[in-house]
């Protein structure tokens, strides 16, 4: 399927650009005219991808992050958020709730409230190239009801 | 991400605002500790009337207070959460370590 | 002088868009905390550049317009826009105020906002190829008042 | 970017609100000159009370609803513009057209 709009955002990993990535893809998102529930389920979401990029992927290097945000016909978005850092070796135990790799300062909760906070969330990753996260949401149609 | 802290031995509270994310939060942990182990209080509230967002940055902040006031024998409050910040919260289960008040909830 | 912080974003020639490149752009000039009259100088004439990639550079066809800022340490905000339209014959004409190739339609005064709404403004342009639009605006930083 | 009219024959008048750009403009352009058709005023009003933002479009929708307002033998008027639509419309001379009141200057 074809997005009806789309758009890319590359963002150096400082952590200032959190909060500008949160609103740069809510204000593109917001064309569908979602809830304030999503949209705040969305930046949620963004702000843990963006957030893993700078302090996991690039740690103590700086780095790009790539962002690219679909807009569909079905009222859903796809939001990839991509690092090319360090990677992750083992997915399916970084995806576990109260897993990180940086138990002092991290709470190991960024998948499991991408998870929990968006439709589908997928994880690709190779170590030393980068990791690619692909979030989902489905926008419930206010024009609809 | 500014916060305003009103030391009181009783009762130490720490008004948060604006997002709170993992760039703001480090600044948040250093100055409420800085707050607690000068005034060793019984009870510390985080008030978040004021926060408009959380990721779960804001779960560290709250846990690692939480262990704090533990460690020196005292309580956590939180209060004054919105709807998305309360989703974050319970996700982590922090409902079930400290009192929570939603916003509203409180007089 | 390498920017403090900087930002790529693509976007396609939609006129949807034009409200969310304003809004892209201001959002990422805010750390430098303008004043209100400094963000809506700057949010004017990013309208204006976006919509003429829109409405001149890629005209009845669909293309994508590329835009990077940067922040400098100075203060300044520099915002390149880019289209790969059809491009620009005769510059200095196209620049001269109430002069358009759409007179039913446009007023001719995109470049002279661009101009009187910047400390500075570049055009390049090659026929067949695109245009570029560099805008330079200082803002005055609050915190030395 | 909606638009509510007040169609009168003596004054009509064009709630505008939101922002004015391209995208938006042409939308703009057809209800009014609909309303203005229909009703042959004998002065139209622009309320920009509700505006937020103008970029140079906006002069395009002004002149030619003057032009239009010329050409039936009635008048334009502007009113409710803020500082920074006002910096547009000055650079275009349009405050040489057509009677403009800013923002807090109307009653
Ligand atoms: N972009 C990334 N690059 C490298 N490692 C990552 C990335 N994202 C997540 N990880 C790994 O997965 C773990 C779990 O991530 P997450 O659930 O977001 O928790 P947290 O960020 O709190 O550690 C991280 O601790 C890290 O080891
Ligand atoms: N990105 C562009 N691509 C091609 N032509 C352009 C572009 N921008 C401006 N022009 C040309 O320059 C003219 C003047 O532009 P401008 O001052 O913005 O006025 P307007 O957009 O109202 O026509 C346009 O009418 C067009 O012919």
């Amino acid at each position: 399927m074809k997005a009806l709009n789309e758009m890319k955002l590359t963002l150096e990993s400082r952590s200032v650009n959190e909060g500008y990535a949160r609103v740069a893809v809510s204000a593109f998102v917001a064309s569908l005219d979602p809830t304030v529930e999503e949209l705040s389920d969305i930046k949620t979401a963004v702000s843990e991808a963006v957030t893993n990029c700078i302090v996991h992927g690039y740690r103590d290097t700086m780095g790009r992050i790539y962002i690219w945000v679909g807009i569909f016909a079905d009222n859903s978005v796809k939001i990839r958020i991509r690092d090319r850092g360090c990677g992750i070796a083992d997915i399916r135990q970084a995806m576990e709730p109260l897993y990180t790799s940086q138990p002092d300062e991290r709470a190991g909760l960024g998948f499991a409230v991408m998870q929990s906070f968006c439709d589908k969330l997928t994880v690709r990753s190779t170590p030393g190239k980068g990791t690619t996260v692909t979030l989902l949401k489905k926008i419930e149609s206010r024009s609809q009801c | 991400m500014p916060v305003r802290i009103e030391k009181n031995k009783n009762l130490t509270t720490a008004f948060l605002s604006g997002e709170i994310d993992h760039h703001s939060s480090a600044f948040l942990r250093e100055e409420i500790d800085k707050a607690v182990n000068v005034v060793m209080p019984r009870e510390l509230c985080l008030d978040f009337m004021h926060v408009s967002f959380m990721d779960s940055s804001g779960i560290g902040l709250v846990m690692g207070r939480y262990k704090l006031m533990h460690a020196i024998g005292g309580k956590l409050k939180v209060r004054g959460v919105n709807a998305s910040t309360m989703k974050v919260m319970k996700l982590a289960g922090l409902d079930l370590l400290a009192k929570i008040d939603c916003k509203g909830e409180e007089r």
